[in-house]
C-alpha cells in the first residue's frame, strides 16, 4: 500500500472542517444541510479507512458507516420535511431570519 | 502507482468541491457539486475494495439523499435565484475557528502513532456483509438493523405529520 | 411516639386541622388550640427534662432516639435535648403560642397564613431537637422558606423586596452552612469508623486543622447570618419592618436563635480548634455588631427598624459571647437567646397592635398614647426596660451573665472587646428612652388618636404572657440558669485542651 | 438567724408595689395611697427595731461593729466564685441607711397623701413610690457588689418613672430621660468597674472585698495600667457610676432637670436618699480605696470639693425654688464626698468616714424638709419661682417656722445638726490639706447666703398678689414637716463616733474651735449679707449681678455644661456617629448586598445576546466551545 | 434466542408493541373514533410502565451489543415514568382541534423515540449508542415542529434537527477516533484500551459534546431555549425531562465504564461545564418573562447542578444522579403540567399573566410552587434531598470549591423560582387566568408528581436501593 494512511485522515478532518464551515456560514437551510452531509460523509471515510488499514479482520467501521448512510437519509427526510412546512406556511428560507425565539 | 494518483485525484475532486458546496452562490449547483463529493467518496471506497458500501453511497446518499434534496430546491428556491453571500465577520469568524480546528485535529492526529497492518487481502463480499448483517451474536448486527428500520418508520411518519397541508395560524 | 416527636408532630397535626377548616373562627380556633397544646408539650419537656436530671442522669443529651433513615449515607433522624436545647424549645413555645394570639385579625388567606406559620414553627422544633446534621439542615430551611410567603403575601411595605432579601440573603448563609456540613461530615470518621452526622459522635472525633480552617468560616458565616452577624445583618431591617406582627415575632425571637444556636452546637462545638483560631476575627465583627446596631438603632424612626437594629446589637452580643469560649459567656449567649426572644416577640407583638391602631409606626407621628392605651404602652416600656438590662426582667440576667463571664477571658483583647460590647447599653437606654419617651409620653396632640382602644383578650394573652415570661426569667433566673449550665460540661470539656 | 426578719425591710415595700401597681387602677386612690403608707410605716418600724438591736444589742462584738449577714440566698451563678447573692448586710452604715431611707420615705409618703391628693395616677405614684423604696432599701443592704448594681439600677429606673410621673409633660419626660441616660453612662463605668474589680480579686462579695486582712485588698495593687494600679482603675470606674448617681460634676446635669418630678419625689429621692447613694458605695468600699487605691480617694475628694463649690455658686444665681435646692443638694454631697476623700481607714484617722456618713444623716433630715416645705409652698402658690413668691410666712406659718428650721440646720448654725456634721467635715479637710478646708469654708458661707436669699425671698420680701389666697397645707404635709424639723434640730446630738466609723470601732472627737467659730462666723455672715440683700427686697443684687457681667451669666446658666452636652449629644452622636451609621448601613453594606443582586441582573442583562436565535450562531458558540475544551484538555492543561 | 431473551429485552419490546398497536389503531380507527385512541393510548402505555417494575432477568444480547442490568432498568423505568406523565398531559392538548387528528402518530413518535432511549442506555457498543441517540433525536424533532401551523414551532423543529445534526456529526467524529486507536465499537473491548492518548482524548471531547448537547450543557446548550420554547409545551417538558434524563443516564454508565480511564480529563470537563452550565443557565433564567423558556434555562442550571453528582464519581456520585434525575423528572414536569393546563385554556405563557393565580387556581398554584420548590432544593419537598446527595457526591471527592459556587447558583436559583412563586401568591392582577377546570388525565398527572415530590424525598428506601443498584455498576 503506497498510498500514506494519514492521508484518508488528513482528507476526511478536512473534508469535516469544510462542513462545519460551511453549516456556520450558508444562510440557506437546505445548503446547511447539505453541509451536513459533508460533515457525516468526512466521519464515514474515517470509519472505513480504519477499518481498512487499522482493524481490518473485523467489519465495525465499515457497518457503521452503512448506518450512518441510513440515518443521514432519515434526518435529510425529516429535516426537508420541516423546511418545506417552513417554507410553505412562512414562506423564508434563511436561517437568520428564523429569530422568532430569542434572549 | 496509479491508485496514488486515483486516490489524490479523488481527494481533489472531494475538497474541491466540498468548497464549491459550501461556498457557491447557486443553491441547485451546490446540490450537484455535493453529488460529486459524494460519488468521489464512493470511489475511494472502491478503491478501499469496499464495493458493497460504494454502492450503497451511490444509492442512498446519491440516489436518496441528493435527489430528496434537489427536490426540495425545486421546490422551493427559483432557479435564478442567487445565494446572499454571508456577511464577511461572520465568514471570517468561521474560517479562523474550522482552520484552528482542522489545525488542531490534524494535529493531533498525526502525532498518534497508529499502526497500520500489512495489507490484509479479506474480500469484504457481499455474502459476509450479509451474514454479519442477519447475524445476533458477537460482531452480529441484526439489532440496528431492526433499530434503524424503526428509525426510519418514525422519520417518516415525522415527515408526513409536518409536511400534511395545514393552516397556518400567525404567519 | 416519643416526647420530642411529639413537638414536631403537634403542629403538623394542627397543619393538617387547619387544612379542613371552613372559615376564619375555625382557624383561629384549631391554630390556638395546637398551639396551646404545644405550649404544654414544651413545658411537660422542661419538666420531665428537669425531673430526669434530678433523678441523677448525667447523659450528655436526654429521650435520646435514634432511627436510621438514609442508611447508606448513615443519616439519622436522631433527637435528643440537654439544657440548651430545652431552653430554646420553651423558648420557641412561648414565642408561636403568643404569635397565634397576636396574629388573631388577620383574614386574608387566614388559612394559609397559620398554616405557614406552624409549619415555620414546627422547622424550629425540629432544628432545636435535632442532633443529626442532616436533619438539622433540613428542618432548618423548613424554617426559613415559609418566610417568603408570610411576608410577601401578609407583610406591609416594600414586602415583597424584603421577603425575597430575606430570603435569599438567609439561602446565602444556609448554602456556605451546607458547604460546611458536608465537609465536616467527610471528615467524621475516625479510624475507620462510618462516616456520621450525628452531632455527639462528630464531637468524638478531630477533624483536621486544615479542613476546620475551611469549614468553620462556612459554619459560622452559615449560621451567622441568620443570627445578624455584621455584615450579614442587613435582610433583618427590612425584613422585620415589612414582615407581618406574628412573623416578625417569631422570626425575631425564635429564628434568629437558630442561628447562635448552630453556630454553637455546630461550628464552635465540632470545631473548637479552628474556632480558637479564628475567634478574633468573630469578635471583631461580632463586637461591631454590637455597637454598630444600637448606634444604628438610635437615629431609625420606624419602630420596627429600631427593633430590627436593636436585634441586630442583641444578637450579636450572642455571638459574641460564645465567641469568649468560656462556661459563663455561654451560659449567657444562651440566657441571652431566650431573653432576646422573649424580648423582642413581646416588641414585635405590640408594634403589631399598636400599628393596627395608628395605622403608622414612625415614632415622630404618635405622640402620647399611653394616655388611650395604657395597658399596651405599659407592657411596652417594659419590654423597652428589659431590652436595656433592667435588673429583675430577662435582659439584665443573660448580659450580666455575658459580661462577666467574657470579662473573666484573660486575654486583654477579650476583655476591652468585652468593655466595647458594654457600651453598648448605654446607647440602647438612649434609643429605647427616646423611643419610649416619644411614642408614649407626652400630650396627645392627634385627634385621630383619641378615640383609639386599649387592648382586647386575645392581645392580653399575647403580652401578658410574653411579660410574665419575662420577668420571671428576670427575676429568678437561676434555676434557668443553672439547667443550662449543667449541660455545658461536656461542651466545655471540647474546649478544655485549649486551656491556654 | 436573728436579723433574717430584715429582709422584710425591703420586700414589704416590693408587696405594696405589686398590689398597688397591678390593682391599683381598679381600687380607690386612697387605698392604694395608704396600702403604701402603712407598707412603708412597718418597713419604718422594723428598721428601728433592727436598728437598735443592732446599735444598742448584738451588733458589737469585743467593741467593734460587725458585719452581720441578716439574709442570704443565691441568685444567679456565674462560675464556682463568682455568684450573685441577694442578701441583707448589716453593718453600721446599713444599719444608719435604713433609718435614713425609711424616715424620709415614711415622710414622703404620708405627705404625699396630701400633696398628690386628687392627682390622676395616685395609685401610680404610690406603686412608684413603693418600687423606690424597694430598690433603695435592697441597694443599701446588698451583701454583694453586684446586688448593689441590681439595685442601684432598679433605683435610676424608679427614679426614672418618678421624675417622668407627668408623662404628657414634655419637660417632664425629657428630664427623665437625661436623668437615666446620664446615670446609666456612670453605671457603664460601674460596671466595668465591678467587673474589673471581680477579675482582680475573684469575688463579688463585699464581706470578702472590704475584709482589710483579705486577700481582695492586700493582693490588689498588682499591674499597673497609666500609672495607676488597675485596683484603682476599677475603684475609679466604680466611683464613676457613684458621681453619676450623686450628681458629682461633670455628672451632674440630670438632677437639676429632675426637679421635674412631684416635689415629695424630689425630696426622696433627689435629696435624701437615692442621690447619697454614690457616697454610700464609696462608703461601702471604704476600706478597699483607702487601703488599696489612695489616688482613687484623692480624685473623690477632688471631685467633691469641686462639686460642692460648683454648685454652690450656681445655686446663688438660680430663681427657681426646687433648682436652688437641688444644687445645694449637690454641694452638700460633695462635702460629704470630700469627707470621705480626705478620710484615713481606722480609728481617728477615720474621722472623714464618720463626718462623711453623719453629714449624710444630717442633710437627709433638713434636705427632706426643705423639699417638703418647698412643695408645701409650690402647692399654696402654683409656680416654683421665687420672683412669684413673698411674704408667706403670713399665710404658711407652719412651713415657716420648720423651713427656717432647716434653713439654720444647712447654714451651719448651732445647734441645729448641719452645725455638727459640718463641722466634722471642716475638721477632717483641715486634717488633710488647706485647700480643701479653704473651699469648704467658702462653700459654707455661700450655703447660708443662697439658702436665706431664698428663705427671704419666700416667706419676706414684697408680697406679691396672688389669684388665690394662699393657705397652710393640710395636716397629713405639716406632720412629717413638725417631724422632720425636729430631726433636724436634734440629730446634730447623735454621736456618730461611737456608732459609725470606718473600721466599726468607737473613737472620740475633740471639738475644734479653731474651726467652729470661723465657720459659724462665715455662716452667719452669709446670713447677715441675704438679709440685707432680700428681707426688704433691693436693688443691691442686681447692680452686684450685673457687675459681675459674664460670670454672673456664666453662673446663671450653670456654666454652660448643659450646652456642652447637647453639642456632644445632638451634634457629635446623633449627627457624626449615630446618622453616618445608618447611612453606612443603608448605603453601604446593605448596598453591597444590593449590589450582588444588581450586578447578577446586570451580567444576566449583558448576557442576552448570547441567545441570539440565530442557529449559526448556536453553532459556532457549539464548536468552538468543543475547541476550546480539545486545545485545553488536549494541550494546554494535559500533564 | 429463547423466552428469557425476550425478558431481557422487555421495555424496548413492549414499547415496540405499543407502537405497532398505535399503528393499527391509526388504521383501524375511523375519523369520528380518533379521539379515542387517546385514552387507548395513555392506557397501552400505563401498562407498559407498569410491567417495566415487574421483575424480569437482566443480561446482555447480541453478542454484547445489548446489555442490561437492574440499575439500566430503572433508568428505564424512571423514563417510562416521566413519558406516562406526559402523555397523561398531553390528553386535553391533543383534543384540540387542531391536533385532533394526529393523535397516534404522536404517541407513535413519543414511543419511538423512547425506543430510542432505551437502546441508547443499553447500548452495548457505540453504534447501538448512536443509533438509539439518533432514534431519540429525529423523530422529537418533528414532534417539535409538530403545530405546523405556528412558526415558533417550525422554528423549534428546525434549530432543533440541525443542530442535532451538527452535534451528532461531531460526535461521530469522536467515535471514529475511538474507534480509530482501540479497534472496537464495543464497549467492553474499548474500555481496556484507553489509555488516555491525545488523540483519544480528543476523542472523548468529541463524543462528550454529542452528550453535553443532549443534556444541554453549556456551551452546548444555545439551542435549548429556543427549542424548548417554541414546541408545544409537553413536547418541551418531554425534551427537558425524558430526553435530558436518557443522556444523563448514557453519560454516566459511560464515564465510568468506557472512560474511566480518562478520569482525570472527564473530571477537568466536568468541572468546567458544571460551572458554566449552573451560572448561564441561571444568568438568563433570570430574565426570562415567558414560563417555558424560563423552565428552559431553569432545566440548564439543573443539568448543571447534576453534574455535581457526575463528577462525584461512582457509587456516592451516580446514586445521586439517578436519584435527583427521578425526583427531577417529578418536579419538572409537575411545573410543565400546570403550564400546559395553563397554556391548553388561555395561551397565556408569560409569567405576569400567572399573577393572583392562587386565589383562581389554588390548586394549580399549589402543585406550581411545590414543584417549584422542588427545582431549587428547598425542603419537605423531595428536591431537597436530590440536592443535598448531588452536592454531597462532588464534596466526597474534596470538590468544596464547586459546591460553594454550586450553592451559590442555587440561591440565584431561588430567586427566580420565587419571582414566579411571587408572581402566584403575592402579585395583584386586574385580570387574573379564570378558574380552570383541567381534565382527569391532568389531574392524574399532578397528583403523580406531587405524591413523587412528597414521597421521594423522606421515603429513603428508594435512595437506599438505588444506592445499592449504583454499586453494581
Amino acid at each position: 500500500m503506497s498510498i500514506p494512511f494519514t492521508h484518508f485522515l488528513v482528507l476526511s478532518t478536512l473534508l469535516f472542517f469544510i462542513g462545519i464551515y460551511g453549516f456556520l456560514t450558508r444562510k440557506n437551510l437546505i445548503t446547511m444541510l447539505m453541509s451536513a452531509e459533508l460533515i457525516l460523509n468526512a466521519v464515514n471515510i474515517n470509519f472505513v479507512v480504519f477499518n481498512k488499514y487499522l482493524y481490518p479482520d473485523q467489519l465495525h467501521g465499515h457497518f457503521f458507516t452503512l448506518f450512518i448512510i441510513g440515518i443521514a437519509a432519515a434526518e435529510a427526510a425529516v429535516a426537508i420535511a420541516i423546511i418545506i412546512n417552513l417554507y410553505r406556511n412562512f414562506s423564508t428560507m434563511d436561517v437568520e431570519e428564523i429569530d422568532q425565539l430569542k434572549h | 502507482m496509479m491508485e496514488q494518483a486515483l486516490f489524490y485525484l479523488f481527494s481533489a475532486i472531494i475538497l474541491g468541491f466540498a468548497i464549491m458546496v459550501v461556498t457557491t452562490r447557486r443553491i441547485l449547483r451546490a446540490a450537484i457539486y455535493l453529488l460529486f463529493v459524494l460519488g468521489a467518496t464512493a470511489a475511494i471506497y472502491f478503491m478501499l475494495h469496499y464495493n458493497f458500501l460504494a454502492a450503497v453511497q451511490i444509492t442512498v446518499y446519491a440516489g436518496g439523499i441528493v435527489v430528496l434534496i434537489i427536490f426540495s430546491i425545486l421546490l422551493t428556491s427559483k432557479m435564478e435565484e442567487r445565494l446572499e453571500v454571508p456577511a464577511l465577520r461572520k465568514m471570517l469568524f468561521s474560517g479562523i475557528v474550522c482552520a484552528g480546528g482542522a489545525f488542531l485535529c490534524l494535529h493531533t492526529i498525526l502525532t498518534y502513532s497508529f499502526n497500520p497492518v500489512v495489507e490484509t487481502t479479506k474480500p469484504s463480499d457481499v455474502k459476509l456483509i450479509g451474514e454479519q448483517m442477519l447475524n445476533y451474536g458477537a460482531n452480529g448486527y441484526v439489532l440496528p438493523f431492526e433499530v434503524i428500520s424503526v428509525l426510519l418508520l418514525a422519520a417518516m411518519v415525522g415527515a408526513i405529520i409536518i409536511a400534511k397541508k395545514g393552516k397556518p395560524q400567525n404567519p | 411516639m416519643d416526647l420530642l416527636t411529639l413537638l414536631i408532630i403537634i403542629p403538623v397535626l394542627t397543619i393538617i386541622g387547619l387544612v379542613f377548616c371552613k372559615d376564619h373562627k375555625q382557624v383561629k380556633i384549631v391554630a390556638a388550640t395546637g398551639m396551646s397544646v404545644q405550649l404544654l408539650q414544651c413545658i411537660y419537656v422542661v419538666i420531665a427534662y428537669l425531673m430526669e436530671r434530678k433523678a441523677g442522669n448525667k447523659a450528655e443529651m436526654l429521650f435520646q432516639k435514634n432511627y436510621m433513615w438514609f442508611d447508606s449515607l448513615n443519616i439519622q433522624y436522631s433527637i435528643g435535648v440537654d439544657g440548651i436545647s430545652v431552653a430554646l424549645i420553651l423558648l420557641t413555645g412561648i414565642v408561636i403560642f403568643t404569635g397565634i394570639f397576636a396574629s388573631w385579625n388577620v383574614t386574608h388567606l387566614a388559612k394559609e397564613f397559620f398554616i405557614s406559620l406552624i409549619l415555620l414553627s414546627s422547622g424550629v422544633f425540629g432544628f432545636f431537637i435535632s442532633l443529626d446534621l442532616f436533619t438539622m439542615f433540613l428542618f432548618y430551611e423548613i424554617a426559613v422558606i415559609p418566610m417568603y410567603l408570610l411576608i410577601g403575601i401578609w407583610g406591609s411595605g416594600p414586602k415583597e423586596y424584603s421577603a425575597m432579601k430575606l430570603t435569599l440573603m438567609l439561602m446565602g448563609g444556609s448554602a456556605l452552612l451546607l458547604v460546611g456540613l458536608l465537609g465536616i461530615y467527610f471528615h467524621s470518621s475516625a479510624g475507620g469508623s462510618p462516616l456520621t452526622f450525628n452531632i455527639l459522635e462528630i464531637a468524638k472525633v478531630s477533624i483536621p486543622i486544615e479542613m476546620q480552617r475551611f469549614l468553620f468560616p462556612c459554619t459560622f458565616i452559615g449560621f451567622g447570618v441568620l443570627g445578624a452577624l455584621f455584615p450579614f445583618h442587613t435582610w433583618s431591617p427590612d425584613g422585620h419592618a415589612s414582615a407581618p406582627t406574628a412573623v416578625s415575632m417569631l422570626h425575631a425571637g425564635v429564628l434568629m436563635k437558630l442561628g447562635g444556636y448552630g453556630c454553637f452546637r455546630i461550628a464552635m462545638y465540632l470545631m473548637p480548634e479552628a474556632a480558637h483560631e479564628m475567634a478574633w476575627i468573630f469578635i471583631l465583627l461580632t463586637g461591631i455588631s454590637v455597637i454598630y446596631g444600637a448606634l444604628g438603632a438610635i437615629m431609625q424612626k420606624d419602630l420596627k427598624y429600631i427593633n430590627a437594629y436593636s436585634s441586630v446589637s442583641h444578637c450579636g452580643l450572642v455571638l459574641f459571647a460564645l465567641l469568649m469560649m468560656n462556661e459563663t459567656a455561654f451560659n449567657g449567649a444562651i440566657l441571652q437567646m431566650v431573653s432576646h426572644g422573649l424580648m423582642c416577640a413581646l416588641f414585635f407583638a405590640l408594634i403589631g397592635m399598636i400599628y393596627g391602631r395608628t395605622k403608622t409606626r414612625m415614632i415622630n407621628e404618635m405622640q402620647g398614647i399611653m394616655k388611650v392605651m395604657p395597658f399596651l404602652s405599659v407592657c411596652y416600656v417594659i419590654g423597652g426596660l428589659a431590652s436595656l438590662g433592667l435588673p429583675g426582667l430577662s435582659g439584665f440576667v443573660a448580659e450580666m451573665t455575658i459580661f462577666v463571664g467574657a470579662f473573666q477571658h484573660p486575654d486583654m483583647f477579650h476583655r476591652i472587646a468585652t468593655v466595647i460590647a458594654i457600651a453598648s447599653i448605654v446607647v440602647t437606654a438612649v434609643y429605647i428612652l427616646r423611643m419610649v419617651g416619644r411614642m408614649f409620653m407626652g400630650p396627645l396632640d392627634n385627634e385621630q388618636f383619641q378615640g383609639l382602644t386599649d387592648a382586647v383578650w386575645h392581645e392580653k394573652i399575647a403580652t401578658v404572657a410574653l411579660v410574665v415570661a419575662i420577668a420571671g426569667m428576670g427575676m429568678a433566673p437561676l434555676w434557668l440558669s443553672d439547667m443550662i449550665g449543667n449541660s455545658l460540661g461536656p461542651i466545655m470539656d471540647q474546649f478544655s485542651m485549649l486551656a491556654p | 438567724m436573728e436579723f433574717g426578719y430584715t429582709i422584710w425591710i425591703a420586700l414589704i415595700p416590693f408587696l405594696a408595689f405589686l398590689i398597688t401597681g397591678l390593682a391599683g387602677h381598679r381600687m380607690k386612690p386612697m387605698v392604694s395611697g395608704l396600702i403604701g403608707t402603712v407598707g412603708i410605716g412597718i418597713a419604718t418600724l422594723l428598721s428601728y427595731v433592727a436598728a437598735h438591736q443592732y446599735f444598742f444589742g448584738v451588733g458589737k462584738v469585743d467593741g467593734v461593729y460587725q458585719k452581720i449577714i441578716g439574709y442570704k440566698m443565691e441568685w444567679l451563678r456565674f462560675s464556682e466564685t463568682l455568684a450573685i447573692d441577694m442578701g441583707v448586710l448589716l453593718d453600721p452604715i446599713s444599719v444608719m441607711m435604713l433609718v435614713v431611707i425609711t424616715t424620709v420615705s415614711l415622710m414622703v409618703h404620708i405627705y404625699s397623701l396630701g400633696y398628690m391628693a386628687g392627682e390622676k395616677g395616685f395609685a401610680r405614684f404610690y406603686a412608684f413610690l413603693g418600687l423606690f423604696s424597694f430598690s433603695m432599701l435592697g441597694l443599701v443592704v446588698a451583701t454583694n457588689i453586684f446586688q448593689m448594681y441590681i439595685f442601684w439600677e432598679l433605683v435610676g429606673v424608679s427614679s426614672y418613672l418618678l421624675i417622668g410621673f407627668y408623662y404628657n409633660k414634655p419637660s417632664a419626660v425629657a428630664a427623665s430621660k437625661k436623668a437615666f441616660i446620664v446615670t446609666r453612662f456612670a453605671d457603664f463605668g460601674f460596671l466595668v468597674g465591678i467587673l474589673l474589680l471581680s477579675y482582680i480579686t475573684g469575688t463579688f462579695d463585699f464581706v470578702l472585698l472590704t475584709d482589710p486582712e483579705g486577700a481582695a485588698i492586700t493582693q490588689g495593687s498588682g499591674i499597673a495600667f497609666m500609672g495607676l494600679s488597675v485596683m484603682t482603675w476599677s475603684l475609679i470606674l466604680v466611683f464613676m457610676g457613684g458621681a453619676g448617681k450623686s450628681a458629682m460634676f461633670p455628672l451632674h446635669i440630670w438632677l437639676p432637670d429632675a426637679m421635674e418630678g412631684p416635689t415629695p419625689v424630689s425630696a426622696l429621692i433627689h435629696a435624701a436618699t437615692m442621690v447619697v447613694a454614690g457616697v454610700f458605695l464609696v462608703a461601702r468600699l471604704f476600706p478597699v480605696f483607702a487601703l488599696s487605691a489612695p489616688a482613687g480617694l484623692e480624685i473623690v475628694a477632688i471631685m467633691g470639693a469641686f462639686t460642692s463649690l460648683f454648685a454652690a455658686v450656681i445655686a446663688c444665681t438660680q430663681n427657681d425654688i426646687k433648682r436652688i435646692l437641688a444644687y445645694s443638694t449637690m454641694s452638700q454631697i460633695g462635702y460629704m464626698m470630700l469627707a470621705l476623700g480626705v478620710s484615713g481607714y481606722g480609728g481617728a484617722d477615720g474621722l472623714g468616714y464618720m463626718a462623711s456618713m453623719f453629714h449624710l444623716f444630717t442633710h437627709a433630715m433638713f434636705k427632706a424638709l426643705l423639699f417638703l416645705g418647698a412643695g408645701a409652698i409650690i402647692h399654696a402658690v402654683h409656680s416654683n419661682f421665687i420672683s412669684d413668691m413673698g411674704g408667706l410666712r403670713k399665710y404658711m406659718p407652719v412651713t415657716h417656722i420648720t423651713f427656717l428650721i432647716a434653713c439654720l440646720a444647712i447654714a451651719g448654725i448651732p445647734p441645729f445638726a448641719g452645725f455638727f456634721s459640718k463641722d466634722e467635715i471642716l475638721v477632717a479637710a483641715y486634717q488633710n490639706h488647706m485647700l480643701y478646708f479653704l473651699v469648704e469654708y467658702i462653700v459654707a458661707g455661700l450655703t447660708a447666703f443662697y439658702m436665706f436669699r431664698l428663705y427671704y425671698g419666700v416667706f419676706w420680701g414684697k408680697e406679691k398678689t396672688y389669684e388665690h389666697a394662699p393657705h397652710e397645707a393640710p395636716a397629713s404635709m405639716t406632720i412629717p414637716l413638725i417631724i422632720l424639723a425636729i430631726g433636724s434640730a436634734t440629730t446634730g446630738f447623735i454621736p456618730f463616733q461611737k456608732l459609725v466609723t470606718s473600721d466599726g470601732m468607737a473613737f472620740d472627737i475633740h471639738f475644734h474651735w479653731n474651726i467652729a467659730l470661723p465657720s459659724i462666723g462665715i455662716a452667719i455672715a452669709g446670713i447677715l449679707l441675704a438679709t440685707a440683700f432680700y428681707r426688704k427686697g433691693s436693688d443691691m443684687p442686681d447692680k452686684i449681678a450685673a457687675g459681675l457681667g459674664g460670670l454672673y451669666r456664666a453662673a446663671y446658666r450653670k456654666f454652660y455644661i448643659d450646652e456642652v452636652y447637647q453639642f456632644i449629644t445632638k451634634k457629635i452622636i446623633f449627627n457624626l456617629i449615630s446618622r453616618p451609621i445608618a447611612w453606612f448601613d443603608r448605603q453601604i453594606v446593605d448596598g453591597s448586598m444590593n449590589g450582588i443582586a444588581y450586578i447578577t441582573n446586570m451580567v444576566s442583562a449583558g448576557m442576552k445576546d448570547l441567545q441570539s436565535g440565530q442557529l449559526q450562531q448556536y453553532a459556532f458558540v457549539l464548536v468552538s466551545g468543543v475547541l476550546i475544551l480539545v486545545l485545553s484538555l488536549v494541550y494546554l492543561m494535559n500533564n | 434466542m429463547n423466552i428469557e431473551s425476550f425478558l431481557i429485552m422487555r421495555h424496548e419490546l413492549m414499547l415496540t408493541l405499543a407502537a405497532v398497536l398505535m399503528l393499527i389503531a391509526e388504521l383501524s380507527f375511523g375519523k369520528s373514533e380518533k379521539s379515542r385512541i387517546i385514552p387507548l393510548a395513555i392506557f397501552i402505555f400505563g401498562a407498559v410502565t407498569a410491567v417495566g417494575f415487574l421483575p424480569a432477568p437482566t443480561g446482555s444480547l447480541f453478542g454484547g451489543m445489548y446489555q442490561t442490568s437492574a440499575l439500566i432498568i430503572l433508568m428505564k423505568n424512571i423514563l417510562n415514568l416521566g413519558v406516562f406523565i406526559v402523555c397523561l398531559q398531553s390528553a386535553s392538548w391533543l383534543k384540540l382541534p387542531v391536533n385532533q387528528d394526529k393523535g397516534s402518530e404522536y404517541f407513535l413518535l413519543m414511543i419511538s423515540t423512547l425506543i430510542g432511549m432505551n437502546f441508547m442506555i443499553s447500548a452495548g457498543d457505540f453504534l447501538m449508542f448512536y443509533l438509539g441517540l439518533e432514534l431519540a433525536t429525529i423523530p422529537l424533532t418533528a414532534l417539535a415542529a409538530y403545530e405546523t401551523y405556528k412558526m415558533k414551532s417550525a422554528e423549534s423543529g428546525i434549530k432543533l434537527i440541525l443542530s442535532a445534526s451538527l452535534s451528532s456529526g461531531i460526535t461521530l467524529f469522536g467515535i471514529s477516533m475511538i474507534y480509530g486507536t482501540t479497534g472496537s465499537i464495543y464497549f467492553n473491548e474499548v474500555a481496556p484500551l484507553i489509555t488516555g492518548d491525545n488523540l483519544q482524548v480528543l476523542g472523548f471531547l468529541f463524543f462528550f459534546t454529542g452528550l453535553a448537547f443532549k443534556i444541554s450543557i453549556v456551551p452546548f446548550h444555545l439551542w435549548t431555549a429556543d427549542v424548548y420554547e417554541g414546541a408545544p409545551v409537553n413536547i418541551t417538558s418531554y425534551l427537558s425531562v425524558v430526553s435530558k434524563a436518557a443522556a444523563l443516564f448514557i453519560l454516566i454508565i459511560l464515564m465510568f465504564t468506557v472512560f474511566n480511564a480518562l478520569e482525570v480529563v472527564a473530571t477537568k470537563v466536568v468541572y468546567v461545564t458544571a460551572i458554566l452550565t449552573m451560572t448561564v443557565g441561571n444568568l438568563f433564567a433570570i430574565r426570562q418573562q415567558n414560563l417555558k423558556r424560563f423552565l428552559a434555562f431553569s432545566s440548564i442550571a439543573q443539568a448543571g447542578f447534576i453534574f455535581l453528582g457526575v463528577i462525584g464519581g461512582p457509587g456516592l456520585g451516580i446514586t445521586s444522579v439517578i436519584y435527583f434525575i427521578l425526583i427531577y423528572v417529578f418536579s419538572n414536569l409537575g411545573a410543565f403540567g400546570v403550564i400546559a393546563v395553563i397554556s391548553g385554556k388561555t395561551g397565556k405563557e408569560n409569567i405576569p399573566d400567572y399573577n393572583g393565580l392562587y386565589l383562581t387556581n389554588p390548586k394549580l398554584s399549589l402543585v406550581m410552587m411545590l414543584s417549584l420548590f422542588s427545582l431549587a432544593g428547598i425542603p419537605p419537598v423531595a428536591g431537597f434531598f436530590g440536592k443535598f446527595f448531588l452536592f454531597a457526591a462532588a464534596a466526597q471527592q474534596g470538590y468544596y470549591i464547586l459546591v460553594l459556587i454550586a450553592v451559590a447558583n442555587a440561591v440565584i436559583s431561588l430567586y427566580y423560582y420565587l419571582l414566579v412563586v411571587k408572581a402566584m401568591f403575592i402579585n395583584k392582577s386586574e385580570q387574573p387566568i379564570e378558574p380552570i377546570h383541567s381534565d382527569g388525565f391532568a389531574r392524574v398527572g399532578m397528583v403523580l408528581c406531587v405524591l413523587g415530590m412528597v414521597v421521594i424525598g423522606f421515603a429513603s428506601i428508594i435512595f437506599d436501593y438505588i444506592e445499592t443498584l449504583s454499586r453494581q455498576l
